[in-house]
Formats: C-alpha cells, sequence, structure tokens
C-alpha cells in the first residue's frame, strides 16, 4: 500500500472518528457518574437537526451549534428528571429518548422545511469550514512526517480539533480537578460522596449536563461540519457504535480516543475497499462492510480483557444504612 | 413502622459513650439521624448547648460530627488520599488540596499513631487500614465528635487494641465519641457511659463502672443471656478433613496459601485464627469448591479434586461438604430471593426439592419454614426477602440451610460477624450441637474470643502458612496474637508497634 | 415514598402513564394542525375496534412477544441482550431454509421444523457473543450490537447472491411452498365458528408466542435451571458459592434468549411474509428491549406491553391510511408511551400516590 | 379517487418515492382533485395498505417499488374491479400496469457523459445497498464509462447492509472522498438520502457528481454533470390520467419514450458542451435504435463492465 493511500485513510479515519469520540465521552462522563445512557444516538439525532436548522434560518453555523447543543440538552434533561430525580430505569429512559428524537426531528423538520423531514443545504456561513493548519503547506515537504501533519491533521473543520481537544480536558476535568474527583466517585460509590456532604444528585445532574453538550457537539458536527443537511435518521447507529467504544475504551479518555479512531479507520478501510480480491477469493462487499465489526469482535476477545464498568452505574442512589 | 421512637440521649463532652442493642434496635438509624443522612420526623439536636438543626450531612460535618459507618463509605478504586479529600477539597483543582492533605495526614499519623500509605488503593488494603481511613477523613473535616458505628466487627484483636488506643487519644485531645458495638467487653474496656436501645427506644443510660456485662445484656435482649460457650470436652473420632500440601494462587498470580497441612477429625472443632487476608479466606474457599488449589485434600479418607469439573461447590457438597461463607450477604445468601428460596440454594438439585422437570416449591417452602422455625429466624415469615432480615437473622438462614443438612464436615467463616449476643449465644450453640453429634467443623474467625471459646483446637495462619497448632486450654489471646503477626517470641518494646511492622512488611512482600 | 396497595401499581400507574403519555401525543397532533380527537379515536378503533384490527394489532404484538422474552431471559441472568434484531434475523435464515429446501406434507409438521431451526439459528447467533462473554469476558452488549451488524451483512450476501430467484429484482427468496403456509388466526377462528377478519397476518404462530410465555414462566421461576439463572443474574459470587457454573449459565441463558428471538421468524418470515426479505424484523428486536423493560420482564408484562406495542403499530398504520398525520408521530407516541410508563413511572406514581393516600389519611 | 403508496423509504427520499409524489401531486394540481396516500412503516403493511384502499374504493391503486410485487400478487386477484399500477416490478394479473424502467439505459448515458468529462479517466460510483435494482444501475453506468473511453476505470462502492445504508449521507461524503483519492472526478450516486452526501462532497471537494431519479442538478447548481431522471413521476401521473379504466399490462419506460434520460437544464448547461450534447443524444438514439445493446444486469445477473 502506497504511503499516501495510508494518509487517506488516516484522514478519512479521523473525521468518521470524530462525531463516534464525542460521543464516546459523552457516555464517558454519563456513565463515569454512574448513569447508563444509550440514548446518546437520539441525542446526537436532534443535535444534528436543529444545529442544521438554526444553521440555516440564521446562517451561523455557531448559532446553530448552541441550539444544536441546547436540544441534546434538553433530552439530557428529560434522561436526568427519569433516571436520577424520579429513579427510573436508566435504560428504559433511554430507549424512549432514541425514540423521541427519531419522531420529533422529522415531525419538526416537516413543519419547518416540507422538505420531508430534512432541511435544506446549508451554505457558507452556515456550516464549518475546514482548517488549515499553520505551517501546513510548507511543512508538507518534511518526508514522512509533514504529509502526515499537512494530508491527515490539517484541513478539517473546528469541531474535529475540539473533539481532539475534548481527549486531554477530559482526562484533566476527571482527574486533575475537585469536580471530576467527584463525578468519579458518585460513579463508583454515590453513598461515599453523600456522606461527605457532597449533593449526589447535583453531581448527577452535571454529568448529564455534559453528556449533552458532548452529544450535541457530536450531531452539530455531522449535520453541519461532515454533512451539509439535516436527513432523517442521519446518525445510522453511530450512538450505539460509540456505546461500544466507551466499553472498549473501558471508561477511559484516553483509550476513547484509541477506540474511536480504531472504529474510524476500520470504516474507512472498508470504504476504501469495497470489494477485496485475494487472487483466490473475492471477498463480497458485504464482507467488507461487516469486516469493521467483525475485527471489534476479534480485537475485542483476544487482546482487551474484562472491562469493570463504574461500580454504581445504572442504579438509582437510594440512601441505606 | 417506627425505627426510633421518642429517643432522648445526652453525650457528655470528652467521654467514650457507648451505644448498645440487638440487631434492629434502631442504633444505626438513630446515628444516621445524628449525621444528616436521614431526616426525624420531630425532635431536636442540641450540640454543645446551642440547638443545631441538621439537614445534611454538610450540615453535620459544618457542626463538627464525624460518622464512621458500619459499612465503609470509601470509593473502592481511589487511593486513600482522594478518599480523605473527597468532599473536602481546598480549590477546584486536586492538586493543591492534595498535597495539603498529605501534609496534614502526615501530622494526624504521628498525632495520633494513624498509619496510612496515602497512595494505597482502598481495595488492596486491609479492612483495618480501610477503618483508620475513615477516622482520618473524620479527623482531617475536623471532627468534634466522633460516631462510630461497630467499628471492630471486622477488626483483628491487634486492630482493635489499636483502634481503642486511638480512640482514648483522641478523647484525651477533648474530642466526644459514640461508640456502637454488640461487644460487651469492648463496652467495659472503653467506655465512660453506656446506652441500652431496644425496639426503637431508649431503655437504659448508666455509667460504665457501675454496670457489668451480664446486666447490660440482660438490659439489651431482656433475658438472662449465657456470655460463655458451654460445651462438653470433645470426643474426635475418624479423621474426617485431611489436607496435605494446600497451595492457593489467586487470580493476580500472587501465592495466597503456601503448602499447609492439617486434619480435623470427627466431632472436633478445629479453629483457625488469623488476621484477616492471610489465606484463611482462600483456604476455606478451596475447600468449598470456589477456588482451585493444588495438593491433596481428602474427605472420609477419599480424595477430592482441587481443579477441574468436580472441583465445584456442587461437588463439595456431594462429598458432604458443607460451608457457612464468611460474607453473607455476597456469598451466602441472595439478597433478594426470599428466605424459602435461599433455604434452598446450593442444594436446589437436591431431589427432593425436584418434582419431574419442575422444582418442588411446595417442598422447599415446607422444609424452610421448618428450618426457619427450628434456628428461630426473626420475623419467621419465609416469604420475607433475605434483605430485609437483620444481619444476625441472615446468618441464622444460612446456618439453618447448611447444618440442617448434617454434613460431615462443617466449614464455617466469621460466623458471628456484625451479629449481636442474642443470636450469638444460639449461633455458637448450633455449632456445637453439630460438633457433638460427631461431625468435623472448621471454623475461620478473626474474633480470637470466638475462636477461644468455640474451638477444640486452635491452628494460627499466617502469611499463607501454619504457624501452629496450641490447645485453648493452654495458650491466650495474647499467644495468639503474637502468632498471627507471625511472632514465636515476645519482642522487645511495645507489642503493637512491632506487629504492625511485622504485618507491613508482609504486606510489602504480597500485596 | 408511600407504598402503595399492589393493585394500584399494577394497574393505575401504568394506566395513568399511559393517559399522560396520549394527552401529551395529542398535544402534538393539535400543534402540528389535526385533530387530536379523531387521530384517538381512529388509533383505538383502529387497533382495537374490529377483528380486522386485532388481526394486525395481534400480528405485531407476536413479534415483541418474541423479542420481548428474548430480552428478559438474558435480563433476569444479568446479561442485556441487545442483538435480538439480528438473532431474529438470523432465525429468519433457518426458517426459509427448512420451508424452502424441504417437501413438507403439512404446515403443522413444518412450523414443528421451522421453529425449531429458527431456534436453533438464533441460539447460535447468540452463541459467539455468549462464548465470549462467559470466557473472555468480552462486553456482550458490544458484541450483540456488533453481531446486528453483521448479521444485517450476511442476510444481505445470502439474500442477494444466494437465496434469490434469479431474475428476481427483490432480494428475497422465493416464496414457501404452500404446503408450509400458515393458518391466519381468521382461518382458524373461521373454523371453529368465531368470526374474524380474514386477511390479517395474525396467524398461529401467536399460539407459540403465549406458549413461550408459559414456557419462560416456568422456566425462570420453576425450573432449576431457572433458579440458578436467577441467582447468577441476581449475585456472581454467590453462584459460584452455590456450586452454580458461570461460563455455563451465560451460555445456555445467552441461546435461549437467542433461541426466543429467532423464533420471532415463524410469525413474520413464515407466517406473514411467506419468504425471507431484507430487513425483515423491522426493529422489533429493538422493541423487544422496550417491552421486556417495561413487562418488569415477567411473561404477563410482558404480553401487555407488546399487545400495547403492537396496537400502536396498528393504530399509527390507521393513522397513516385515513390521515395526513406523518407517521412520524407514531414513533413519538411510542416514544412518550416507553418515557411514561417505563422511565418515569416513579412520577406517575409518586402523584397516584398523592391522589389516593392523602385522603385516606385525611380520614384516619 | 386514485390512490397511492410510498415504499418504506417515504414520499420524501430525494429520489424514487419523491418522484412519485411528485407526478400524483403535478396531477391533483392539475385536475383539482384528490389522492388518497399512506407512507409504509412496515413489510406487512403492504397488503393492508392495498386491500383498505381497495375496499374503500380507491381506484387506481399506485404503488411506488418492486417490494409490493408478492403483496399485490395475493390481493389483485380479490378486487378485479379495481385496477393497481406497480412500479418496478412485473405482475402478472389482468388488472394490474407493471411500469418498468431501463435504468441501465439512462445510467449507460450518464455513465458515457462521466466518462467524457472525467480528466482522471476514473469515475465513481456510489449505491445504497447491494440489491439487484442498483446492480442493474451501476453496470449500465460502468458500461457507458467503458463506451465513452474504454480506459475508464470504474470505482463502485455500497454504503452499508442495514435500512440506514439509504439514509447515511455522513458515510455517502466520506465515500466519495475514498472515491476521488482513488482518483474519481465523477460520482454517480443511486443511495436515496446517502445521495445528498455524495453530492455535497462533490461539490465541496470540487469534483462533478451525477443525480439519480429525480433531477437533483438544481442541488448544486454548476457542480452536478447531470441527473440519470427516472420518470417515475410520469408513470404515476399518467396512471392517474388514465384513470380507472387505465390500460393494463407491461409497460416498459426507457429512452424511446422519456421514461429514462438525463436532464439539461440552466444549472449544469454550463458543463455540457454542445458538442457533448450532441454525442450523448446520438448516443441515446442508437440505443433506442437498438444499434447500441445496454447490458440489462437482471437479464442474466452478469455484469460484463464491472465487478461486485
Ligand atoms: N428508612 C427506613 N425505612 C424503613 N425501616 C427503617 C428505615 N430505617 C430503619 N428502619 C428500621 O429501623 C430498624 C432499626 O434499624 P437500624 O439499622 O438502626 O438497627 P441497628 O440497631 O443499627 O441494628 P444492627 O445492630 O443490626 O446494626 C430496623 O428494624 C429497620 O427495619
Ligand atoms: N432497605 C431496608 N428497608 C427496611 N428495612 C431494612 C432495610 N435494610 C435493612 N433493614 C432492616 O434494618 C435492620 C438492620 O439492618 P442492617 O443491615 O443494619 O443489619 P445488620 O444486623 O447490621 O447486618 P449487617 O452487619 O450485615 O449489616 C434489619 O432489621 C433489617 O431488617
Ligand atoms: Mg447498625
Ligand atoms: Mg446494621
Amino acid at each position: 500500500m502506497e504511503y499516501l493511500t495510508v494518509l487517506q485513510i488516516l484522514d478519512s479515519g479521523l473525521r468518521l472518528a470524530t462525531p463516534l469520540l464525542f460521543a464516546c465521552l459523552a457516555g464517558l462522563f454519563s456513565e463515569r457518574a454512574g448513569i447508563f445512557d444509550i440514548g446518546l444516538e437520539g441525542k446526537m439525532l436532534i443535535s444534528a437537526f436543529f444545529s442544521a436548522a438554526t444553521a440555516f434560518s440564521t446562517g451561523s453555523v455557531w448559532l446553530g451549534l448552541l441550539a444544536g447543543i441546547a436540544s441534546s440538552l434538553v433530552l439530557s434533561g428529560i434522561h436526568g428528571l427519569a433516571s436520577i430525580t424520579f429513579r427510573g430505569n436508566q435504560l428504559i429512559s433511554g430507549v424512549a429518548i432514541n425514540f423521541l428524537a427519531s419522531g420529533l426531528t422529522v415531525l419538526i423538520g416537516l413543519s419547518w422545511f416540507k422538505l420531508g423531514g430534512q432541511t435544506p443545504a446549508l451554505q457558507g456561513n452556515a456550516r464549518f469550514q475546514s482548517i488549515d493548519l499553520p505551517l501546513a503547506d510548507s511543512l508538507s515537504g518534511v518526508p514522512i512526517l509533514g504529509p502526515l501533519y499537512s494530508e491527515v491533521l490539517s484541513g478539517h473543520t473546528f469541531l474535529v480539533y475540539i473533539a481532539l481537544l475534548c481527549v486531554p480536558l477530559t482526562w484533566y476535568i476527571l482527574f486533575r480537578t475537585r469536580f471530576g474527583l467527584r463525578l468519579r466517585a458518585v460513579g463508583e460509590n454515590p453513598a461515599a460522596v453523600d456522606t461527605a456532604g457532597v449533593s449526589v444528585v447535583g453531581l448527577r445532574y452535571a454529568a448529564v449536563a455534559i453528556c449533552g453538550v458532548l452529544c450535541g457537539l457530536a450531531g452539530a458536527y455531522l449535520a453541519t461540519g461532515l454533512g451539509a443537511s439535516f436527513v432523517k435518521e442521519m446518525t445510522a447507529g453511530r450512538g450505539f457504535i460509540a456505546l461500544a467504544a466507551l466499553i472498549f475504551a473501558k471508561w477511559r479518555p484516553w483509550y476513547a480516543l484509541y477506540a474511536t479512531m480504531l472504529f474510524g479507520l476500520l470504516e474507512a478501510i472498508s470504504n476504501r475497499y469495497p470489494s477485496l480480491d485475494l487472487g483466490i477469493v473475492t471477498l463480497p462487499s458485504q464482507f467488507m462492510q461487516a469486516l469493521p465489526y467483525i475485527l471489534t469482535v476479534v480485537i475485542l476477545a483476544g487482546f482487551v480483557g474484562k472491562a469493570t464498568p463504574p461500580r454504581a452505574g445504572g442504579e438509582p442512589y437510594v440512601k441505606e444504612r | 413502622m417506627q425505627a426510633n421512637k421518642d429517643i432522648s440521649i445526652r453525650v457528655m463532652p470528652g467521654t467514650i459513650h457507648g451505644i448498645i442493642g440487638e440487631n434492629g434496635a434502631g442504633k444505626s438509624t438513630l446515628m444516621s439521624i445524628l449525621y444528616g443522612f436521614y431526616k426525624a420526623d420531630k425532635g431536636e439536636i442540641y450540640i454543645a448547648g446551642t440547638k443545631t438543626s441538621i439537614p445534611d450531612s454538610q450540615a453535620a460535618i459544618a457542626a463538627g460530627i464525624g460518622m464512621v459507618f458500619q459499612h465503609f463509605k470509601l470509593v473502592q478504586n481511589f487511593t486513600v488520599l482522594e478518599n480523605v479529600i473527597l468532599g473536602a477539597e481546598d480549590g477546584a483543582l486536586l492538586g493543591p488540596s492534595l498535597t495539603k492533605a498529605r501534609k496534614e495526614l502526615t501530622a494526624l499519623a504521628a498525632e495520633y499513631e494513624l498509619n496510612v500509605d496515602p497512595d494505597a488503593v482502598i481495595q488492596d488494603i486491609g479492612v483495618g487500614m480501610q477503618q483508620r481511613v475513615e477516622i482520618l477523613k473524620a479527623l482531617y473535616r475536623q471532627a468534634d465528635i466522633l460516631i462510630l458505628d461497630e467499628p471492630t466487627g471486622v477488626l483483628t484483636p491487634a486492630e482493635a487494641d489499636q483502634l481503642f488506643r486511638i480512640l482514648h487519644r483522641l478523647k484525651d485531645e477533648g474530642k466526644t465519641i459514640i461508640l456502637i458495638t454488640h461487644k460487651l467487653r469492648e463496652i467495659m474496656e472503653a467506655t465512660d457511659t453506656v446506652s441500652v436501645m431496644r425496639r426503637g427506644e431508649m431503655t437504659a443510660t448508666v455509667k460504665t463502672s457501675e454496670t457489668s456485662p451480664e446486666h447490660l445484656a440482660e438490659l439489651m435482649v431482656g433475658r438472662k443471656v449465657l456470655l460463655r460457650v458451654d460445651k462438653k470436652p470433645a470426643q474426635p473420632g475418624e479423621k474426617v478433613l485431611e489436607v496435605e500440601n494446600l497451595k492457593v494462587v489467586d487470580s493476580k498470580g500472587v501465592v495466597r496459601v503456601k503448602g499447609i497441612s492439617f486434619e480435623v477429625r470427627a466431632g472436633e472443632i478445629l479453629g483457625i485464627a488469623g488476621v484477616a487476608g492471610n489465606g484463611q479466606s482462600e483456604l476455606l474457599e478451596v475447600l468449598g469448591g470456589m477456588r482451585t488449589g493444588t495438593g491433596t485434600i481428602r474427605v472420609n479418607g477419599q480424595e477430592i479434586d482441587l481443579s477441574g469439573k468436580h472441583s465445584d461447590a456442587r461437588s463439595r457438597r456431594e462429598r458432604g461438604i458443607a460451608h457457612v461463607p464468611e460474607d453473607r450477604q455476597r456469598e451466602g445468601l441472595i439478597m433478594d430471593f426470599k428466605a424459602w428460596e435461599n433455604i434452598a440454594f446450593g442444594y436446589h438439585d437436591d431431589v427432593k426439592y425436584q418434582s419431574g422437570l419442575l422444582m418442588n416449591n411446595t417442598a422447599i417452602r415446607k422444609d424452610a419454614e421448618g428450618k426457619i422455625e427450628r434456628f428461630d429466624v426473626r420475623p419467621a415469615n419465609c416469604d420475607l426477602e433475605a434483605k430485609s432480615f437483620s444481619g444476625g437473622n441472615q446468618q441464622k438462614i444460612v446456618l439453618a440451610r447448611e447444618i440442617e443438612r448434617d454434613p460431615d464436615l462443617l466449614l464455617v467463616g466469621q460466623p458471628t460477624r456484625g451479629v449481636d449476643i442474642g443470636a450469638i449465644e444460639f449461633i455458637h450453640q448450633q455449632i456445637v450441637a453439630l460438633r457433638d453429634k460427631g461431625k468435623a467443623i472448621l471454623l475461620v474467625s478473626v474474633e480470637l474470643e470466638e475462636i477461644l471459646s468455640l474451638s477444640d483446637r486452635v491452628a494460627v495462619i499466617f502469611d499463607g502458612q501454619l504457624m501452629g497448632e496450641r490447645l485453648p486450654a493452654e495458650t491466650d489471646e495474647k499467644e495468639l496474637g503474637l502468632m498471627m503477626a507471625g511472632m514465636t517470641s515476645e519482642p522487645d518494646g511495645p507489642v503493637h508497634k512491632a506487629v504492625e511492622a511485622q504485618l507491613a512488611h508482609v504486606h510489602g512482600k504480597a500485596p | 415514598m408511600e407504598q402503595l396497595p399492589k393493585w394500584a401499581d399494577l394497574v393505575v400507574v401504568p394506566l395513568v402513564g399511559l393517559i399522560m403519555a396520549f394527552v401529551l401525543s395529542m398535544l402534538m397532533v393539535l400543534v402540528t394542525g389535526h385533530d387530536p380527537i379523531q387521530a384517538l379515536k381512529l388509533m383505538v378503533s383502529g387497533a382495537l375496534g374490529s377483528t380486522y384490527g386485532w388481526g394486525y394489532t395481534l400480528y405485531y404484538a407476536t413479534n415483541f412477544i418474541f423479542t420481548g422474552l428474548a430480552v428478559a431471559v438474558a435480563f433476569h441472568a444479568s446479561l442485556f441482550n441487545i442483538g435480538g434484531e439480528g438473532q431474529a434475523a438470523i432465525g429468519g435464515l433457518g426458517v426459509a431454509l427448512v420451508c424452502l429446501f424441504i417437501p413438507w406434507p403439512h404446515w403443522t409438521i413444518a412450523l414443528l421444523a421451522a421453529s425449531a431451526s429458527a431456534a436453533v439459528f438464533g441460539a447460535l447467533w447468540a452463541l459467539i457473543p455468549a462464548y465470549l462473554q462467559a470466557k473472555r469476558g468480552s462486553h456482550i452488549v458490544i458484541t450483540t450490537i456488533m453481531f446486528n451488524f453483521i448479521a444485517a451483512s450476511l442476510l444481505n450476501y445470502v439474500l442477494v447472491n444466494q437465496l434469490r430467484p434469479r431474475g428476481s429484482m427483490d432480494p428475497a427468496t422465493a416464496k414457501f411452498p404452500e404446503a408450509t403456509h400458515l393458518p391466519s388466526l381468521g382461518d382458524m377462528l373461521g373454523a371453529v365458528g368465531i368470526p374474524f377478519a380474514k386477511g390479517t397476518p395474525a396467524n398461529v404462530s401467536l399460539f407459540v408466542a403465549l406458549a413461550a410465555c408459559v414456557f419462560v414462566y416456568y422456566l425462570i421461576w420453576r425450573t432449576r435451571l431457572g433458579y440458578q439463572l436467577r441467582a447468577f443474574g441476581k449475585s456472581q459470587p454467590a453462584a459460584v458459592y452455590a456450586g452454580i457454573n458461570p461460563v455455563k449459565i451465560t451460555i445456555i441463558t445467552m441461546m435461549i434468549s437467542g433461541a426466543l428471538a429467532g423464533l420471532m421468524a415463524i410469525n413474520n418470515v413464515m407466517g406473514e411474509a411467506e419468504r425471507l426479505i431484507l430487513g425483515s424484523v423491522e426493529g422489533a428486536g429493538f422493541i423487544g428491549i422496550a417491552v421486556a423493560l417495561m413487562g418488569r420482564s415477567h411473561p404477563i408484562g410482558i404480553l401487555f406491553a407488546a399487545l400495547l406495542f403492537g396496537a400502536l403499530y396498528q393504530g399509527g398504520a390507521e393513522l397513516g391510511l385515513w390521515t395526513s398525520i406523518p407517521r412520524e408521530l407514531v414513533i413519538v407516541i411510542q416514544a412518550l408511551v416507553i418515557l411514561f410508563t417505563g422511565a418515569l413511572d416513579n412520577m406517575v406514581r409518586l402523584m397516584v400516590a398523592k391522589v389516593l393516600i392523602r385522603p385516606k389519611r385525611a380520614e384516619a | 379517487d386514485p390512490a397511492i403508496i410510498f415504499d418504506l423509504g417515504g414520499k420524501f427520499d430525494k429520489s424514487f418515492n419523491e418522484a412519485a409524489y411528485n407526478g400524483a401531486t403535478r396531477w391533483a394540481e392539475e385536475t383539482g382533485n384528490s389522492f388518497a396516500e399512506v407512507e409504509l412503516q412496515s413489510d406487512a403493511q403492504r397488503e393492508q395498505a392495498l386491500r383498505r384502499f381497495a375496499e374503500a374504493g380507491s381506484n387506481p391503486i399506485v404503488m411506488a417499488g418492486f417490494a409490493f410485487g408478492n403483496a399485490l400478487g395475493e390481493v389483485a386477484g380479490d378486487y378485479p374491479d379495481t385496477s393497481f399500477v406497480i412500479i418496478d416490478m412485473v405482475v402478472d394479473a389482468p388488472n394490474v400496469r407493471s411500469v418498468v424502467f431501463n435504468e441501465h439505459e439512462g445510467s449507460y448515458l450518464v455513465g458515457y457523459m462521466a466518462a467524457q468529462t472525467s480528466k482522471t479517466n476514473t469515475v465513481g460510483f456510489i449505491g445504497g445497498m447491494d440489491i439487484p435494482l442498483i446492480r442493474k444501475f451501476a453496470c449500465g453506468y460502468a458500461q457507458g464509462a467503458k463506451a465513452a473511453n474504454p480506459d475508464t476505470t470504474v470505482i463502485s462502492n455500497m454504503t452499508g447492509t442495514t435500512g440506514a445504508a439509504w439514509n447515511d449521507p455522513v458515510k455517502g461524503g466520506e465515500l466519495t472522498r475514498a472515491q476521488i483519492s482513488q482518483g474519481a472526478d465523477v460520482v454517480y450516486a443511486a443511495a436515496g438520502g446517502t445521495g445528498i452526501g455524495v453530492l455535497q462532497t462533490a461539490a465541496d471537494e470540487g469534483i462533478l457528481s451525477i443525480g439519480v431519479d429525480s433531477n437533483q442538478n438544481y442541488l448544486h447548481p454548476g457542480k452536478v454533470l447531470t441527473s440519470m431522471q427516472k420518470r417515475v413521476d410520469n408513470a404515476v401521473y399518467n396512471a392517474m390520467m388514465d384513470g380507472p379504466g387505465l390500460e393494463t399490462g407491461l409497460l416498459v419506460m426507457g429512452l424511446g419514450n422519456d421514461g429514462v434520460g438525463y436532464t439539461l437544464d440552466e444549472h449544469n448547461e454550463a458543463l455540457i458542451s454542445d458538442e457533448m450534447k450532441a454525442t450523448v443524444d446520438a448516443v441515446a438514439e442508437k440505443i433506442v435504435a437498438g444499434e447500441i445493446e445496454v447490458h440489462d444486469y437482471m437479464s442474466d445477473e452478469t455484469c460484463p463492465s464491472l465487478t461486485f
């Protein structure tokens, strides 16, 4: 394989990994605080819609981004209400949120744009433009690393860099701040947090809200960064893949980066080789499309040991003696 | 129902105030209210003469109250330091808080002899250490009133002694301590005053110096309690259990049991004393079929498999081994199952519980009712879930299930941990009764008093090896205590320091 | 929280939740410029007002019973099977192979064979995730999600390249032979003199689903396996203490779960479509999660939850047929029903308690 | 009144179903009449919708999509007085009109144009799912491209294997980029909502794209080379115009009767030179005249010019 091809696949992998990374980190905050969230998909979807719709109406992608985040936060609020305040089942709440987003986006889209639930295509300032990193051109001549910088790292939209920055930021918040300490504690043993005089409910809501913001970023990236409009169901299962990546990453930020990059890369590879001629047999396209999933299972079984979720995950907190 | 009814209690500053009462008497509930963990329906709290309202734990901490809960409130995968500062951090960033806490911890450790490794992760350290962390948490928050709920339930005698030394020192500093315990000896030795609770009410408060254990026991249970185990000398028979050169390696690759050999005969109780974490749990688990090991074990002369298909708990039961595990809530019971379902637990394959393809629930229930009645489980209601029984009664359910199987060999781990004296008496009687029927019993307990009073022979385990065997009549707690720390002779200097050093030494070898 | 009487907890709370969900939904109908009363009437009468409506409601319910039971069985062992979608799809393949390539003399025998095949195919599809969970600790949630995708690819390949009759546009198998066609509910009830709409897809599989409910009830609460499975689900260390083999239980439970999901195929593939088409599961595997959770993993609860969702599907279809209300509204209604009866049930319970318990106090 | 039943993709799928919807609304606007419609959510609803509309007296009943074949086969006989029109599938019944399109012919033309325009001699095809219909598109396209320039490389991708394959513009865009990096400078999308992403990315990256089913030139003026229009709208419109007594039987819509074709409008006129138009039109004539035989994938399920 040529180096250029490798670079192109890496480049594509990075783009494909970005929404997964946002969603994965979103799930990480929520689940680290003890709130399971299978509603990542729904939050991404609603944010994709509202960011595209607002960006189109206002002509500003930034307002779109804000609207996307706000809509995702509303769903987070519902999830929090159900699973924190009313101690409901977190899985059911997540399922409900996925359905809600799936229905509402089209319903609202239909009545606003009369385009069958789609938004019109975004143009100019209504979408994120790609950014060339400093010195990308002049460095491209440097062997090996130069092209890696200019071809792979440079030339993405703003949100890709935000996603990458979110990784160290998440790590820092979780492991170097008071908030992070408390957040991790509340996912492991809420009683310890409670008896230390800190509000379990408050912490969990904060975590769920951060999850909402990050899902909002993921959705906005899909509709206004990678794409340029909303199409119904456009998240296409990425929320679930992000969830898988989260478990894969064992709920750790840097591993989340690696896991999502792996998913992105595998998808990029299967995009690049729609069917693979091995000389003896030609692997059919269906096989190549299933390959990322097959490899995930193989890697999971072969190299990643048992993942221990946060101990208090999924369980509503009830005081006990 | 009412957990606390019209309770008034007055605790003097600079004293240690004991509270005793049966399981479920309402002790923990009362203290949780003081700590703002629960809200009382009515009543008032005065601290140093001023009326204080304690709506939440934050307020309790602010009022200078610190509490060490019966079930520790620690984050298992955090370090000691992180647990100490949790909720009492100084700023938004952790770094400065940690540095400050580290310094403070060193000071506290020096002041009260509360040594802990600040960077150790909770799940890797023993319960004694965990408890110190809980105390440090309270001191770090500058508590003046320290509440300890059954602090010695899981401690070894040496650790308990150390704890009481610390408590006395705190008292001398002017701090007020409320101590809940089931152990009358501790009440007698450590407290200045003692209050007795029964069924949600405060029945008496007396000066410790003016009372006796027997009197307290009677106040607590409402009848006379036999505080000593009443048993005839053993009549050892055939060898039931023979263990030769048993080795156990845990999942992390650490050798937990390092080639031990012993035997237990029919009609005798062999007690294994030792500080928690020295391999006794693994020993029980291998014998009970929960873990694999190497070596030779014979039951009634026949060798049993230590690994492979026939080394599981089912096969053990088929060989006549019954097992009362150390942790009744995690292992011995399914807390969400009804009591009657728990009676079949482990014996669910028993033919008399089956009818054709299905389980014969009527038969199980009938069986359970009988057992529950004979073991005086309260409330005697088969349809309650295990979790709604008190610890003592949960333990009775497990014992009823295992003892009534009439096993050739009974493995018992920590039979009376956290259980009130009324229940202890009963449980001890049942174990002795089984022995008197000519069955072999292997007892593992960190409670030296229990070991000494129940066992016919005592073996001490240290660092995965047996330090030696003694007859209860020919030894005492002091000698056993030294052996538990791996020492065979009296050390120079203070005993507890030497013990601690020795344990730390071993701890370093096998983390 | 106050303890509600059992009847209130079982009947009043879900009912109130349902009403709240519908009130909100109808508000949405109103906002989108349609007549909510007419819409509600249409949905209810369309789903439950005629044997024709029941014919469809029960058909969908049958699917959901199977997938709901599948999720529930795994739940009892603390395993979260998100793979119902893939297992049901592969179950369909099992049905198709049996129906297409073996000449059956009568539908009864064909049904037995197809059921067995569907169950075996579904179980095998669950086997690998189960094995990996039990032996390697690979999280079953990821592996079952992955296996859903893999199943879709496999089916796509098999239908497009292997089983599709030559020259057919449709990525689907040929129609199954006449002898494998299952009698519809209409045929069966007609035979015993009960009038029931013909041409609706509810079929004899409904009875298999009901039998599966009974089977699961007995399995979970009356058999030794069920006892072990529940014990394992509540506490793994305790299970080991009791001599229950975690590997064995995980694998057996997941295979039973997969078999139940696979069995769904006798309803949609053999009973309705009478051939295997692409994407035949249509999300029933995911609905199964909601059904199992709402039914509290109990067969009776699942039965009702499945009926509710079946009715929502059929009521939604009627809305689509006779009004210009977009079909996505039905999805929103489903979401709200799941939310209020499943996730916010404690909120509803609190509200019901306020109404039910306050006056009692006042009396006392 | 007539009725129309849309397939699972929904009437606003930006291609096939939407074309059918446009045909129906055009009829409604022109005649002032109304029609019944339904978007399906489940396979079981096919037969249901057919029967319900037939019983309610709708006539003719039009259905968009090959997947209705089976259901219609069951239902048609029960309602002999109702006329049915099925698009993309042949159902042999006296009261059914089967409309099929020669998508391969239209695809051949746009493939021809793609290869003519391509400077890299590489053109791309992006399909939604690997199903026979999409292969038919891809195969005609590849044949056309090779006919225009035998050195042309045709890269083909399918989006996915689940329903999401038709609604994943993000993946469509990424596939487009992958094809661009392999040298493609014209891509043809036959992938429903996924195609939105293909056209968008092509426009962003400065290459040309080809729309499908409806005329999609307007989506990115000057950046969509052309669209392979499949006049489903006409098929629906005509059926509704013909009314209840419509002529039944097989109706093939190909290049000859304007059933398929490429689009030329103000949005892409700058892209297509007169010379190119002349060549393409000549090719079209030859196809109609039978001088060029475009291979129909469905005839023998092989594709000489492309491997899948
Ligand atoms: N929130 C509550 N709801 C219902 N019952 C409660 C609650 N809190 C306490 N109780 C009841 O109050 C009683 C007292 O419980 P508590 O835990 O205080 O006992 P205890 O004296 O600490 O017992 P032990 O010695 O076993 O620790 C129990 O019978 C319990 O059932
Ligand atoms: N969630 C609960 N609701 C009501 N009562 C409870 C609950 N949990 C425990 N209890 C009751 O509280 C009392 C004391 O419980 P607790 O858990 O403190 O027992 P314990 O004897 O201290 O056992 P252990 O040492 O195992 O904790 C028991 O009578 C038990 O029935
Ligand atoms: Mg207590
Ligand atoms: Mg207690």
